[in-house]
């Protein structure tokens, strides 16, 4: 079975199911017995109730640790974090305790827990409610991020990531919570580490994460009927684990590659891809690897300057001219390299 | 309260709540944009602490910051200008509701981050105390902020070296949507302090001069370097907790009971004759039409000013 | 107390108190490594706290964890071979000493983050709660977490949330190489709590017979499931911060007097007989150089182990 | 006048000399007033008072917080978080108020304060105490981070990060600490912003940061005693603003290029790097460039394993070689750069 939901109902709908099915499964942060700013958690706390719906005061770093305990004794907990701007509260747990107690007891503890939070701009809520931080994230070994770019992809990666035996970040952009497509009900698991091929073509590859898929998308079909140049666009879905070989078979084939994400571009997880790209298919590259994301700024709040900085299909359209018509202009090639990746 | 101050704090009041009944407006005509938090209901605070201050004064506040920034000095037109996104704005545009600043009028800034500048506000007195000035900090929070990390680890900070700080915690026991018992076992913000030994006192907040003199108190000892200090102030958030906010958590009886205790009402009426109250009122909404106008007519931000204000030079 | 759990407690401090010096000796001699902080002198906490917990009640500690570990029964051939970094040690060489782990004992962790377990621990308490066993979960932490945020965000939820969870503060006045007085105005622990209205209670670590059955008490109501509660012991710490510490700032009186608290002693004095605790004091001595030669005896472990213990499977 | 000094009394020297200078400088941490674990901090009190050098209680948040306010309002902070791996309980002061302040207040605001710290493995430290975390704050505009790689370069580094007027992020490496070079007194300030050239050559670049400068330089010799190879030796110096020009006319001329860190590789600065090289450099590259770090593990504690973990010369030389015989092999691509960065 199967209907159109929200991104928000996909990922309510496989929480009220893993929590049906799963009796340590437990929500947990601030307000999702109310549902949330978003209604994420909404009715949740009607059906299993506020032992198992747990609001939390302001209290990330704690809250967080008390899902890091919960997790090691049994639980699994789903810890919510409203904002990704506010894991800079608890990234102590997370990236102290969470990502390294299997390791550092050699094997013998294990934190199954999710941490669910959302980033992105686009609603003027200013710089300190619209970061994307999943690149901190991916740079933490014992942790997986996952990124899900649609309601029924989120649903899928959910489930994943409620059944992994491992601390997994799961990443939403607020941009998408109220799209509408259809979600299988029950929702199949979608294994995490393997890349989605959204779109196939054979003149350049676009890797895509989050937000960025739909714009990838967009930038395709634009490509495609002005410029008669087809795209390849490829979902990573999650960043770690990374479904390398996917990216990298598409790019030899296709000799040219943006990467594209609405995080900050400097230092953003599109710098681990161009990096791992150009080393994985440097004898079949036509062009650099382009990136697109963010300017160095912080994000601002003034609708025309919000618009102006929050990446989409545009800039992809440009980044992917810069390596279609790579090799025909003659500037210096440090001036084209900071042209691209601005 | 003599009436001169209390025509001066009702003057404050007036133009913060015709302020953000217009931005609540504006809000809804899509013309104000993002989260959107209002304090109707609870400007006396704002008025009565503000309004004793020097503009080298600090203060420092959290989401909920218009009528502080208002009761320190922030000009109406720019206030406005900045929440509709203007080039004219305090900000230029780039901070918004939520992250105002004035630092001509000593309102060093508001916070998204529950709680964050508490210890920004502890910076602050530790300059003047260092530099030897006599200037004071007030930062404002709110009850929920209380549980964070590092609202105890600023107050610890703070009793321990001493810094003319004053606290001031607005409790409207709630939290979003959430009221206070489900945050902590203590319902006082003042009993959560009480182990630092400092002094601190709770008023209610729609006793405009109940939190004058209370605040007063402490300025002055701040003014000669001691401290620090925490004044709870109880209040009533008549609005959602931002604009948009469905509010079924409402509890339509307390709702009636605050509504008397307004702190506008309660004012005006053991202090300030009608007339005259009308008449500020009127001047103060005549003064919110002008920012409206002012805002209007101001032009959006160049998307290129972004990149140079990044780091200082 | 009687003779039995007095000579069982001392068999405990005894094989702390040996295995420490002996450790101390190591570190000196470059076979243990790192950083090693050493708690003699406050071997009696771990020994009475512990002595009454079940295997399966969770015990978490902080980075001068190795007397908890032992009291909560963790062998001593597998801990020295961790200190050591061999392949047969708890954690197989990956945590060392500040990060000591032995599940099967209930021993669920040290950290070396000031204070990083008291959450954790919060959730272990949840745990029990939501599927209604009756473990109990024990936290220990120095005088020097109670000023990070994550204490009193910790405190809070478990007051509010009334855990079967039990506070046991270690407040031996220092945090590195600072005395409490810089870090706090407040001298003791439990009078930080005072406001969350849970029972807690300061007793002297020195004396064993105190810390049980303080603690004794605390654990019988929190096996019913009540909770929280904090346990505060004054201790010594006789050693530097951590092995290898110039110890500048210490106050050669203080450490006279402490001598004569010594835990050991005391109880020696006051519940055994001398023939007895010498015997207690040679077994343990005797199992510690067992265990010695049990890690040096062990090789160190494949470097190819690591890159399969990053994620559970 | 110039005297051999370690980079512990480097840093220690400079901090008195901003001091002496300028009466708004104050320096803040835990246990700063008696000299810290490593003495950097060493007789700063006795010299300018308790009330300017102020030991804190372990409240890594509020402290940093403080700064900020402190540096909002007229001082000019030296704060110090012990081990980087703390950060994370400052990343919020840092993040959202330190780097954005200046930003979201329209240039009203400005954030003059240094956090210094220090990471990097090899004292047995485990998985807590040993971490290199630079690379997140290079993700975050309004922030500057400098890496110094020696003791004369702390000097000078640091003098200017006190002069900068906004928040510089100072990270220091704890392996270097105790290493003696010349120092010239009183330092010059080195501008924030420019690479060193530490060793020229024309066969490949090697960017390396920190400590791994020392082991490029290693490297460096090797190469060039034992297989004739020429490599050229750049230390940035500063992460952000990063001196692409000179890296990239680097790259342009020797063709290929090694980027080496001690952070894990995954996620790492390196992968900026790398990233920015490919793009401008890309017509000239006659190889991938390949990444040196650490492997996507914590850091293990025990001797052999934390040996075998922490990247060195051995690993540059190998990655060297990779890029000096790239295309004399066979492999599938995808593998080659798989290898080469792991
Ligand atoms: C650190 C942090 N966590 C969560 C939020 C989301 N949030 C915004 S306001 C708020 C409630 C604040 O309550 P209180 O401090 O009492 O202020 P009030 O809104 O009642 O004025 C929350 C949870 C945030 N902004 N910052
Ligand atoms: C969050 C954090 N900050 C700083 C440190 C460095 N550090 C290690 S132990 C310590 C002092 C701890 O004092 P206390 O909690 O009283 O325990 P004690 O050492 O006295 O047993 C400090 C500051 C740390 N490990 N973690
Ligand atoms: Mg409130
Ligand atoms: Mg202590």
């Amino acid at each position: 079975m199967s209907g159109e939901l929200t991104f928000v109902d996909a990922v309510n709908r496989t929480l009220a199911h893993a929590m049906r099915e799963d009796e340590r499964v437990i929500v947990l942060g601030e307000d999702v017995a109310e549902g949330g700013p978003y209604l994420v958690t909404a009715g949740l706390a009607e059906a299993f109730g506020r032992d198992r719906v747990r609001n939390t005061p302001i209290s990330e770093g704690a809250v967080c640790g008390v899902a890091v305990g919960a997790a090691q004794s049994g639980l699994k907990p789903v810890v919510e974090i409203m904002f990704i701007d506010f894991v800079t509260l608890a990234l102590d747990q997370l990236v102290n305790q969470a990502a390294k107690a299997h390791f550092m007891s050699g094997g013998q503890l294990s934190v199954p827990l999710v941490l669910r939070t959302q980033g992105g701009s686009g609603q003027r809520n200013g710089a300190q409610h619209s970061q994307s931080l999943e690149a901190w994230l991916t740079h933490v070994p014992g942790l997986k991020v996952v990124m899900p770019s649609g309601a029924a992809d989120a649903a899928g990666l959910l489930r994943s990531a409620i059944a992994d035996p491992n601390p997994v970040v799961f990443v939403e952009n607020k941009s998408l919570y109220f799209r509408r497509e259809p979600v299988p009900d029950p929702a199949e698991a979608i294994p995490i580490g393997r890349a989605h091929m959204v779109r196939s073509g054979r003149d350049i590859t676009i890797v895509a994460l989050s937000r960025m898929v739909g714009e990838a998308l967009t930038a395709a079909d634009q490509l495609a009927s002005e410029h008669g140049i087809e795209a390849e666009v490829i979902d990573p879905r999650t960043l770690v684990p990374l479904d390398l070989a996917t990216l990298a078979q598409s790019v030899t084939r296709t000799g040219r590659a943006v990467v594209a994400h609405e995080a900050v571009t400097a230092g953003g997880f599109g710098a681990e891809l161009a990096a791992q790209l150009q080393a994985a298919a440097f004898d079949y590259l036509e062009a650099p690897i382009q990136r697109v994301g963010a300017p160095y700024t912080p994000v601002p709040v003034s609708p025309p300057l919000e618009d102006a900085y929050r990446p989409g299909a545009e800039e992809i359209i440009r980044a992917a001219r810069v390596a279609l018509e790579w090799g025909q202009h003659d500037a210096e090639p440090w001036e084209k390299g900071a042209l691209a990746s601005s | 309260m003599d009436t001169e101050v209390a025509v001066a704090l009702l003057r404050t009041m007036w133009r913060i709540r015709r302020f953000e009944e217009r931005v609540a407006q504006l809000k809804r005509n899509l013309q104000v944009h993002g989260l959107i938090h209002l304090s109707v209901g609870g400007e006396g605070v704002a008025a009565a602490v503000c309004g004793q201050l020097r503009d080298d004064d600090a203060v420092y506040s959290g989401h909920r910051a218009h009528g502080h920034a208002i009761a320190k000095g922030a000009p109406l037109n720019t206030m406005m200008a900045e929440l509709m996104g203007r080039e004219t704005g305090l900000c230029r545009g780039l901070g918004g509701s939520m992250h105002l600043v004035d630092a001509e009028h000593g309102f060093m800034g508001a916070t998204g981050v529950v709680g964050g500048n508490l210890p920004l506000a502890l910076g602050s007195a530790l300059t003047s105390h260092l530099t030897r000035t006599d200037q004071v900090t007030v930062v404002f929070f709110g009850d929920g902020a209380v549980q964070a990390g590092h609202f105890n680890e600023t107050i610890n900070l703070a009793a321990l070296w001493r810094l003319p700080l004053i606290f001031v915690c607005e409790n409207n026991g709630f939290a979003e949507f959430t009221s206070r018992d489900e945050h902590s076992t203590i319902e006082r913000v003042s009993d959560v302090v009480a182990p630092y030994g400092f002094e601190r006192t709770t008023v209610s907040g729609s006793d405009v001069p109940a939190v004058y003199e209370a605040f007063g108190e402490y300025l002055r000892a701040a003014r000669s370097g001691s401290g620090p200090f925490l004044l709870e102030c109880l209040t009533y958030r008549r609005r959602g907790h931002y604009e948009g906010d469905q509010q079924k958590y409402r509890d339509p009886e307390a709702e009636e009971e605050w509504r008397e205790r307004d702190p506008i009402a309660r004012l005006t009426e053991s202090h300030v004759d009608d007339e005259a109250a009308t008449a500020i009122e009127r001047e103060a909404a005549a003064e919110i039409e002008e920012a409206v106008r002012f805002a209007r007519d101001s032009p959006f931000p160049d998307p290129a000013i972004t990149a140079g204000l990044v780091y200082a030079a």
